[in-house]
Parts: C-alpha cells; structure tokens; sequence
C-alpha cells in the first residue's frame, strides 16, 4: 500500500484509482462508461505487480467487480449491468464528494491555536446538593426492611460452622434495580461499592449479568462503563418473578 | 453581579478550565439567565479578540473555550518545545469529512465510502483528539460509534457543525437515481 | 517586534503553559536580552494585575506563571467540579438515614441494620460533610459514634431533626415489609 502512494502520489485505494482513470479520460463520473475503464484498471494493477508491489486485495476486489460488470454487461439483460454501473457510479460520486471537502478541510485546519491544561484545583468535597425529608425517610425503611431479613443469621454466629456467607442474586438484582431507579444511571464500579466480601461481589455480578440479560438495564461505555434503566425496565421487572419488598 | 466582575468571573473559568465551558454551566454559575450569559459572553469574546493580545475566546458548539492566538503559534511551540503538528494526511482529511457530516457513524460506514481500511487513521485521529468515541451501535457486534471534537471545530476555524462547507451529496445520489429531474 | 506584539506573544506562551516559564526561556524565544524581558514582563504582568480580569500574572522564583485571581475561586471551583452535583448513592442515602433517626451511633450499629460493610459510605459521608464523629462509646474497642451535621440539615432545608417524618419504631417492622407506596 505504502509503495503504491509513493509511485502515484496521492492515492490510496481503488476509488482513488478510478477517479484518477476517469480524470485522464476526461470524463465526467456521472457519463462515464465503466466498461471503457476496466482494461485500464486492470492495466494499472499489471503494472503494479510488475514494479513488484503488492497490490492490496481492495485493488484485486475492485478489478473483479470491474469485469463483472463488463461480463454482465455483454449479456442480453441491460438492465442488471445498469443497476452495477450505477452503483458503482453513486459510490464514485460519493467518494469524489469526500475528496472534495477532504480538500476544503485540508486548506481550512490550522494547528497554531493552542489551548491550555486545566489549572489544578482542590475541589471542596462538601455536599451541596438537596435532599428530601421524604428520601431519608423511605431510605431508612429500606435500610431497616433489609437489616430484618439479612440479620438475623448474623455472620458472627456462624463463625466456624459456616464460613461463606450465602448472598442470593436476587436480593442484589432487586437493590441495583432500586439504586438505578432512584439515580438513573450509575457508573458500573459503583454498583460494587458497597459489598463486602467475595461473594456479594460475586452475586452482584450475576446480578447484572442477569439483569442485562433480561434487558432491564444495560452497560454502556469501554472502560468507564456507565450502567443505565432500560426503558421499561420497572414494569417488567415488578411483573416478573420478583416482587418488591 | 457588576458586569466587569462577571467578565472577570468568566475569564478565571474558561481560563482554569482550558477545556470548553458550555454557556448553561457558565450561566449557573454566575446566577444569569442565558441570553443575558449568551450576551455578556458575546461582548467579552469581542474585547479579547479585538485587542492584539496574546488569547482569544472562541465559540465551540454550545460551549467556549480560551485558546491562544494562531499568530503566536511559533512563539509558543518554540517556548514549550513542542513540535508542529503535521498537515493531516489525505486519507486523515477523507475520514475527517465523511465523520463530520453522517456523526455519529461507525468505521464501516466510512470504510465503505473510501474503499478501503481506515483503522491506522481512526486511531490517529483520535490520538489527536479530533475525533471520539460516542458509545456503540446497536447492531450485533455493538460497534464503536466516532464523532468530531470541539478541538475540531477549533483547529478548521468554525464555531459549530453547521458552518461546515455545504455537500452536494443529496443532490446528486438522487440523479444518479433514475429520477425523473427536468435537466 | 513591537512590543505590543511581544506581550501578546508573551500572553499566549505563558497561557498555553501551564507551568511557570522561565524568563530566559521567553527572552530566548523572543530574541530579547534579559533586561529588556525584564522590563517587557513586568509591564505585561502590571498590566494584567492592575485590571480587573480573571487572570493574573505572578512571579515565582525564576519564572512567571499565569493563574486565575484568586477572588474567582468560588465561581471557578463551582463551574468545574463535576462531582458536586452527582446524587448520593443508595447506599449513601441509607447510611446517612439510619444515622440520621439513632444518633449518635457506631458504625457497627448501622451495618447490623442494614447488613451490609459501610465502611466506605462512612467515611465518603464524613468527607462530604454530611456525618460528623460525636466522641466514642465506652465499650470494649471504644468504637467511634457518629452523627449528623449542621450541613446534613441544610441540604434537607429543615432547622431540625424533629422535622423528618416520624418513624414508628414498634410497628417499623410490619411496615418495611409490605411497603406499598403510594408514589
């Protein structure tokens, strides 16, 4: 590919390749007879090949669509060579459209502005935001509803008869469901912020797999994933097999 | 607020922030409602880019950003030891086009316009930070989805995507069609 | 160069940088002997110091640096931390709940409620400035107690803790149960 830009300057692929066809002969893309290129092309990539460069499988695809067209084309069906002409002819067209504003771009981008990093600052930590009355009430009945369920087997008791603490999957579905619908959306990192111990964070992720799996919430995002309610997502989800407590 | 102090308010934050500052964050934090923001900050981009000094203001999508003034780009690279940026390559500028007005598109999309791969020149460009990821598609695969930065906008000198050179794309995908046009 | 050029150019060096620059370094660039950068940088910084604007210029031992004045701190920190206005999590919200109807209390106490390690919520509420230590139990371990904050309040918009919404602690078991809310 590399050699090729070399030897014909300015070029890239085998769009390139046509246009600068259909430039020498001086013809307009939109009249142009695709089959008077094809020996041309078919020229060029020979030529390629003998100053032994390698002619990227694009060049030798094109070349294949060339002929085709040309094959159809001497059948008794105009129509279909029509339609591959005409392809061909609206991809060109929109290729040479791109070139076009790839060379306005070209003449317009300037890197002599430079911007500044950011100064560092020591953000105050404090909380600013609102809160409800109401939401610290409702938070504490939701505080308090777990606490009776999960307490009383408490960890310490069963200290050296059991040694795992069994965390359903359920029960972390139903608080990341509560958590996203109260905030919307939540950065996936913190759906695991508050567990303790390998196997709520291994419930917790069943969870999510499940809860993505059954399209009630999904991940969005590479590295810095963003985990969001699914349109619909309480409905289904009071619906089906769980039950809010 | 007096307006000198609202302007010195929002030179510290475009300052401090190096990055765009979107005009509604600008008007919160100032108490303001936003024509009134919209027209302060208006009058103070002027004031800097009338005056010969060193930075100007300029307007990047819905936000505004403080950059330095081209005209003294030499004496900046020279004083902070940093090279020139190369002119973008041909097939950088293609991509650039075909991103900039189908955003927020995929790598096959703009692959299947230019005819050939482009992987090498979407990672360099978003290297550069003229281009970004937008999340993905929701096609099997979910493939990335590129957009332009505002630091594209600033680098080709315009304020938003609508001041992008007009296309004649529509136009002529449809007489390539055999439509029924007079001509 | 004239010299408003040079300050200009002085302007948008010690912008794009956010470090201090030398002034041999700008002296060098511009082509100056020292005195007379000397001179040139002072005059640009009184300049910028005397005015009322956003960005001051100081000196710092051998070089001199372009900052934000500090009487914008507060519009500055406001416009560019992100993290202020991100709601409290759940977990947060249920600490800071049960902290709020048994005060004071060990952290031991709330994590039998709600069963769960909130070890993390604790101490990211403290930070936040939401709970506040209250001095120790006398019990083996000595663990601390914690409590609400005047800010806690604040954030609630009420004067005191008698204007949450009464819980009743007997029948506070039925009802966590079958929680049919009306909203």
């Amino acid at each position: 590919m590399e050699k090729l830009c070399c030897k014909l300057e300015t070029f890239e692929g085998p769009l390139d390749l046509l246009l600068l066809l259909i430039s020498k002969n001086k013809l307009n893309i939109c009249d142009v007879r695709i089959t008077d290129l094809v020996d041309q092309y078919v020229e060029q990539i020979h030529a390629m090949r003998e100053h032994k460069m390698e002619v990227a499988s694009e060049f030798l695809e094109m070349a294949a669509r060339l002929v085709y067209i040309k094959t159809v084309s001497l059948l008794p069906k105009p129509e279909e060579a029509e339609r591959l002409q005409r392809e061909l002819t609206g991809q060109l067209l929109e290729y040479q459209e791109c070139r076009r504003v790839a060379g306005l771009f070209g003449e317009r981008f300037r890197f002599d502005s430079y911007s500044r990093p950011p100064e560092e600052i020591k953000f105050d930590s404090s909380y600013r935001g609102h809160l409800s009355p109401q939401e610290i009430f409702h938070a504490y009945r939701s505080a308090a509803g777990r606490g009776k369920r999960l307490l009383p087997p408490k960890p310490e008791a069963f200290s050296g008869i059991v040694s795992h603490k069994i965390v359903s999957v359920a029960s972390r579905m139903i608080r990341v469901l509560r958590g996203l619908r109260r905030i919307g959306a939540a950065r996936y990192e913190d759906l695991y912020r508050d567990c303790r111990g390998r196997s709520e964070l291994v419930a917790t992720f069943l969870a999510v797999l499940e809860l993505i799996r059954g399209k009630r919430i999904r991940v969005e995002g590479e590295n810095d994933g963003m985990v969001k309610l699914m349109d619909g997502g309480e409905n289904k989800w009071k619906s089906e097999k769980f039950r809010e407590p | 607020m007096e307006i000198r102090k609202i302007q010195g308010a929002i030179e510290a934050v475009l300052f401090a922030s190096g990055d765009p500052v979107s005009l509604e964050r600008l008007a919160d934090v100032l108490g303001l409602d936003r024509p009134t923001a919209e027209k302060i900050m208006r009058n103070l981009a002027d004031r800097f880019n009338n005056s010969n000094g060193g930075i100007r203001i300029v307007r990047l999508g819905d936000g505004w950003q403080m950059c330095t003034r081209p005209e003294f780009g030499g004496q900046v690279r020279a004083a902070l030891d940093m090279r020139r940026n190369m002119p973008l390559s041909q097939a950088a500028l293609e991509v650039l086009a075909v991103v900039a007005y189908n955003q927020p598109v995929t790598r096959a999309f703009v692959e299947q316009i230019r005819g050939v791969d482009c992987s090498g020149v979407f990672s360099s460009l978003t290297a550069k930070g003229l281009l970004e990821e937008r999340g993905r598609l929701e096609l099997p695969g979910r493939p990335l989805l590129y957009g332009t930065t505002s630091d594209f906008l600033r680098c080709l000198g315009i304020s938003s995507l609508q001041e992008l050179p007009p296309i004649e794309h529509e136009k002529e995908g449809e007489q390539a069609e055999p439509a029924e046009d007079v001509g």
